[in-house]
């Protein structure tokens, strides 16, 4: 085993933290966010040029046909920075499932900037359970078909050009994916597209679907579609997890500065142990969280059913350690703690939105249990 | 041992709730509702002159400033079912602080100055204790207010001043002796918040919100009338303002209605067509939840029906504080897990009060506002006493540590 | 409301402290615990002597007639010495059951301490569902019954003279109660009663039964069984928890004590902020723990499903309680904690004891969600 | 990166697994199974026999004595393999205590003498550091060892030494020097527990075990050849040994066997006639144990890869400490609310040891040694640096506070 970067991976760390410090100072981030943008189309340019854009994308089409833990690698180092750009919105979620479909020739776009996808999926009544039947309707209309239904948390929603769509072609028992135009979902209804921030400034929307596409939208049909679905958002729900672990070692960074710059009752407040030891065991939040990415990232290319109990496993302890550091980080810093005006609060409500994201601790501990040896129905072995 | 609300209280209880039922506003309801904290200021003023034409607008005070002359269950009672009605609440800092201060230890002047507005809910107070680089330390305070003839000049800076955009005067502490020991030569002022040299900043919170302010004083004359009681003794009179509900930082009756809306919820979500409510490990957090808001309620009746303890008032008022705080935290969180991944759109404050749908297939009511208050709640185990103060303080009073 | 004790409280809590600080000295117990003896009958006549035996018990059979608020006058007082006696699996168990029985004249001998009393209900496979059917049968033998089963965990068995046995009248649905001899199971099993201490150094038993009995030894018919099980039980609880907030009172003066005793590092443990907060933390369980007794207490006389209610709210919230002051209370203590020459040790097993007895924090929980208000079926009001 | 074992360790793992499966007695690996911790010492040393046999008995020393010139994943995968299948594991206080103390600063005699007979199994040894009153403060010892001629006469006493009562020897640190700092002036000496002058008690525990003790010595005459390496520098050996494995507190082996108990338990326990491991608060307790101790174990893996850190690795140590005891904690409380009221029963160790009926209906086999192992692992975050401690570690070593 071994845990270190090559040289590629460290040049392509640096290049990120660099742009995190020049781009994403808590000024600049704050001012991004009430810019109420959906995106910077300028940070999307660095992002092309910087080839992050491509880094995911197979090489035969314009990309550098990076690996899993080259992304792992990037999304650490961009967490450290609670950037808001939809990067795993686009290159995570949609750009591996454009690869396995008729329009794979679209990711050199997406490669170069030009083009951003969103994935339109959830549903009402959903509650982490994206594996369950669609209520999108796609019926036979001319020689394509009439999309029918609504979306909503749309990641990267309003910034993208096109969407992949989820819906059930009448008869199937799954869902089908449907490559959509932007302008096709904007021309047919009021008001099609809804968008809104989240708590961290960056932005969903819903869809409000009544759309008549060609028989080439059809970009997967439903024998495929739902195993599809379910590695791109465990591969976008790992990157989150990268993400938050990165988010996580820079609180832990940002608290121990403000423990030794503050002062309280005449010394600075890191003196006082009851604050050394919270900040000791955000310390072991931290490793562990770290430890439980690695285990992961080591399983991301198996089996569905080892991915996913993995994936999992990452979700549950990522997200404890998520809570108690965001929680306990913000505590340390008192009152300015609650305030935009300090860097530890973007990092609470990232960590929060990552949490929450494609399932919570609770969704994720029911799956993993269904995969956990010796939780599964009683057989007839000896115990104990 | 009468472990039962007697005759009387019932009757009281009976009486209140029918009080509530006919005049309380049912679109007040809904906005408060929706908003958790009294963030309605015209709602809370208008409700302030509802209750007080039944002369229960400062419950509180004294009958002959005003008040109701309840015994302590009695004020349990009215707090309880008027939160548990969504009533707007009151505003505490004139009600519950600087009120009480003024008909303690002010002048005829500013009895008769302040009072009846507090009483009418003519406006709001501000309190400006707190300052920069001095949080839980309020022995290091900077702000002076030095006497120049019949004018104190004030300079300094106060910070977490809530709502100090919104309210017409403040209650200051202000150092007026620089040449004795800290915790003396602190007065406290009354400070009309139009005064010129006041400048009021809106601090951008954590939910969106910006209710905390800093309010910077420069060269800001006040009228030496305006000091309360004694120069010197601001302190004493901080630690009355502060001490005066022992109970209150439990936020007993908050927990329960917040609690009340996370089990509405839960049976409004579902996974899989099955409310929350029903599946086990939403059951039992919100049992434990519900179970740890009881010991609190009973932690808080104890107090007030004036149980013997071994220890200091200050020390279980500490231990409500931890409990308290931990709950509100508990219970929001919870609201917030209910919610899933609906938890995470952002909602401006002025979008929060606004009528939702409670049929919207994905943002019904009860979506808004719940995030933003669980993010501020963080602040709940911060302010006022942070949770490492109020184990400090038990440690030292409770144990001699 | 009103907290405050009576006259007659104030004297019998002063009664009990007296004998704690008497007769359970830290060595005293542990000789006691040592001895192997299922009851100090010294001290069985100490109870009876100063009038315990006869407090619950109704005053025209001999007894004082005391409150459930005396009882638990008593059960606090005892509970900070964590007293061997079977009190409660006698006077707060037994006692009533018979109380309202034919052979309600037997209490006489309860109260001055010449008849000891156990209830034989617990079987395999119960697990906490102790309002379940018993697998335990009566069957017609002659004029009166043969019952056959097996019991577990019988609080107080090794030192009862008689047995309330729980058994299945053949083809009625609910249990019945009979009183039988202890010489009667003796005498027709071999080994029918195996006696084992549990962690705390209190007995208990299992039955193994095949006994014939007269038909007056059916002292409580199957129509009134199962409700009259339920009160005592929680009535016992109740007398328990009473006990856990005694103990965890006393945890917190031992502790405190310690840590200024206990010197490290060049001063007194106690100086450390880390454990003074550990300390608190405590302070606010235990002050919460009382608060949930005196709810219970109100309830205690009421419905049956108010009871329920109330009983578990606080086996829940002193469940919890007992779980951290025990084990900081150890931790406080370092390796001292863990040997059985400190008195922490000794409380923290009675109250891991009274933590599962008659169900969990997990059984309660369960049990208390059924009857909370807003958690039951959907129904179709408006919400939040 | 490379984030499997490559092939040659896969083929390792099947050659620990084939031989634990072909060597280790049945009856031995019950008894380890019902005890979790290697309580049985004829067990210990019988299995380390047949490891000698292997030449596996002391697999961390160089191969010049004996050992293996493993890699850290072999390593590894022999203590997970071998605790996986329930076998008693080595005496540690031997092989990875004293053992690597005697061949890295020990002279020849003392390497002859001793170091067979630890690689044999012939008996263990007692760790003489702590004593009353330094608990965590090694800094403080007082017990005296003065040189009279050949022979160091030594007087004082320790605490806690496990096993005291049956070790043959013991490593002890004493103060040979009583007029330089307190942490100089410490010598390591190796003293036959069988001297004249030795007292040993065995201190009851709260699980009814006593295998920790106090040792007396009292004019104790050891021969000065007994002395490791020089005089004074007993600080020094002795951080040497303690360092000597720095994953070995996270327990990561033993909290994973414990699991799979506790999972097992799940599967034979019922309520209402199913099991617990299908109940949903049970299962969600159970699998979040297992993704923490899925974390534990990669954080173990990252120190054996010698993952490139910022921070020192005795910081990584205190953090796979304190994590390690927690999960150690957290899983036989897992057990033995799985048990029920069942697990209120009191076993002595003896009766822990026998063999119990799997189908007992009120104590099957299962049952007996998890209660106690429980209450004792309440320790786990007491000895060898209390939580406290390794937080204050943390705080210093990994944030300079």
């Amino acid at each position: 085993m071994d845990f270190s970067l090559s040289d590629e991976q460290v040049l392509l760390r640096d290049s990120a933290e660099r742009f995190v410090r020049e781009e994403y100072k808590l000024d600049a981030r704050r001012r991004l966010v009430a810019a109420g943008d959906p995106i910077s189309a300028e940070h999307w340019r660095q992002y092309a040029e910087l080839g992050w854009l491509a880094l995911p994308i197979p090489e035969d089409v314009g990309g550098l046909g990076g690996s899993f833990v080259d992304l792992m690698v990037l999304m650490v180092a961009l967490g450290s920075g609670c950037v808001l750009e939809p990067y795993i919105p686009n290159l995570v979620l949609c750009a591996p499932i454009l690869d396995r479909s008729p329009a794979r020739s679209l990711l050199g776009a997406v490669a170069d900037g030009s083009l951003r996808l969103a994935l339109a999926h959830d549903e009402a009544g959903d509650r982490f359970n994206l594996a369950g039947p669609r209520t999108t309707q796609a019926t036979a209309a001319g020689d394509g078909f009439l999309l029918t239904g609504a979306k909503t948390l749309v990641l990267g929603g309003p910034s993208a050009d096109r969407f992949i769509v989820s819906a059930t072609i009448t008869g199937e028992p799954a869902c089908s994916l449907f490559l959509v135009h932007r302008d096709q979902v904007e021309d047919q209804v009021e008001q099609a597209l809804s968008r809104y921030p989240l708590i961290d400034g960056t932005w969903a929307a819903d869809l409000s679907l009544s759309v008549e596409v060609s028989a080439d939208a059809l970009i997967v049909r439903s024998d495929r579609a739902t195993a599809l679905l379910d590695e791109a958002i465990d591969r976008a729900t790992l990157a989150y997890l990268a993400e938050a672990v990165g988010s996580m070692e820079t609180c832990l960074e940002i608290c121990s500065a403000y423990l030794k710059i503050r002062k309280q009752f005449g010394q600075a407040i890191g003196k006082f142990q009851a604050l050394q030891h919270i900040l000791a065991e955000m310390f072991v939040e931290a490793q562990e969280a770290r430890s439980i990415l690695y285990q992961a990232l080591s399983q991301i290319g198996a089996d569905a059913s080892l991915r996913r109990r993995a994936v999992s496993a990452a979700k549950i302890v990522i997200g404890q350690a998520s809570q108690i550091i965001s929680r306990q980080g913000v505590q340390l810093h008192g009152g300015y703690g609650v305030t935009d005006e300090y860097p530890i609060s973007h990092h609470f409500k990232r960590l929060m939105v990552i949490e929450k994201l494609f399932g919570d601790i609770e969704h994720h501990t029911t799956r993993f249990a269904g995969t956990a040896p010796g939780l599964q129905a009683p057989d007839s072995s000896p115990a104990a | 041992m009468q472990l039962e609300f007697d005759a009387f209280h019932q009757a009281f209880r009976e009486e209140i709730r029918a009080f509530v039922r006919e005049n309380l506003p049912p679109e007040m309801a809904r906005r408060q509702k929706q908003l958790s904290f009294p963030g309605n200021r015209s709602d809370i003023l208008e409700w302030m002159r509802i209750l007080h034409r039944r002369r229960w607008s400062v419950p509180n005070w004294p009958v002959e400033y005003g008040g109701t002359n309840w015994t302590p269950l009695q004020h349990f009672i009215f707090e309880r079912e008027s939160q548990e009605a969504d009533a707007p609440g009151l505003f505490r800092g004139g009600t519950h602080m600087v009120g009480p201060v003024i008909y303690t230890f002010g002048s005829e002047d500013q009895k008769s100055k302040f009072l009846p507005a507090i009483r009418e809910g003519r406006f709001s107070w501000a309190q400006g204790f707190s300052e920069p680089g001095a949080g839980s330390d309020l022995s290091s305070l900077r702000t002076t207010a030095l006497l120049r003839g019949d004018r104190y000049v004030v300079n300094g800076q106060k910070i977490w001043t809530s709502g100090a955009h919104l309210s017409a005067w403040g209650y200051f502490l202000v150092r007026t002796d620089t040449d004795v020991k800290p915790q003396n030569g602190v007065s406290l002022l009354l400070i009309d918040l139009a005064t010129p040299g006041i400048t009021i900043r809106q601090i951008p919170q954590i939910d969106g919100d910006a209710h905390l302010c800093e309010v910077f004083l420069e060269n800001v004359e006040v009228p030496a009338e305006n000091l309360v009681g004694k120069e010197g003794a601001g302190w004493t009179y901080g630690k009355f303002l502060l001490d005066n509900e022992r109970t209150f930082s439990s936020f007993i009756y908050w927990n329960i209605r917040e609690l009340r809306k996370a089990k509405e919820i839960a049976q409004r979500e579902t996974m899989d067509g099955t409310p929350l409510a029903q599946l086990p490990t939403f059951r039992a957090r919100l049992a434990q939840a519900e179970a740890r808001v009881l010991a609190l309620e009973w932690s808080v009746l104890r107090v007030l029906a004036q149980e013997a303890r071994p220890h200091k008032l200050s020390v279980i008022a500490s231990a409500l504080k931890l409990r308290g705080s931990e709950l509100q935290q508990l219970i929001t969180e919870l609201q917030v897990d209910l919610l899933g991944a609906r938890s995470l759109r952002f909602y401006a404050p002025s979008e929060t009060e606004q009528l939702q749908s409670p049929d919207d297939a994905f943002w019904p009511d009860y979506v808004p506002g719940k995030t933003g208050i669980a993010l501020i709640t963080r602040a709940a185990s911060i302010y006022g006493g942070s949770r490492q103060v109020q184990r400090n303080l038990i440690a030292k009073h409770a144990f001699g540590l």
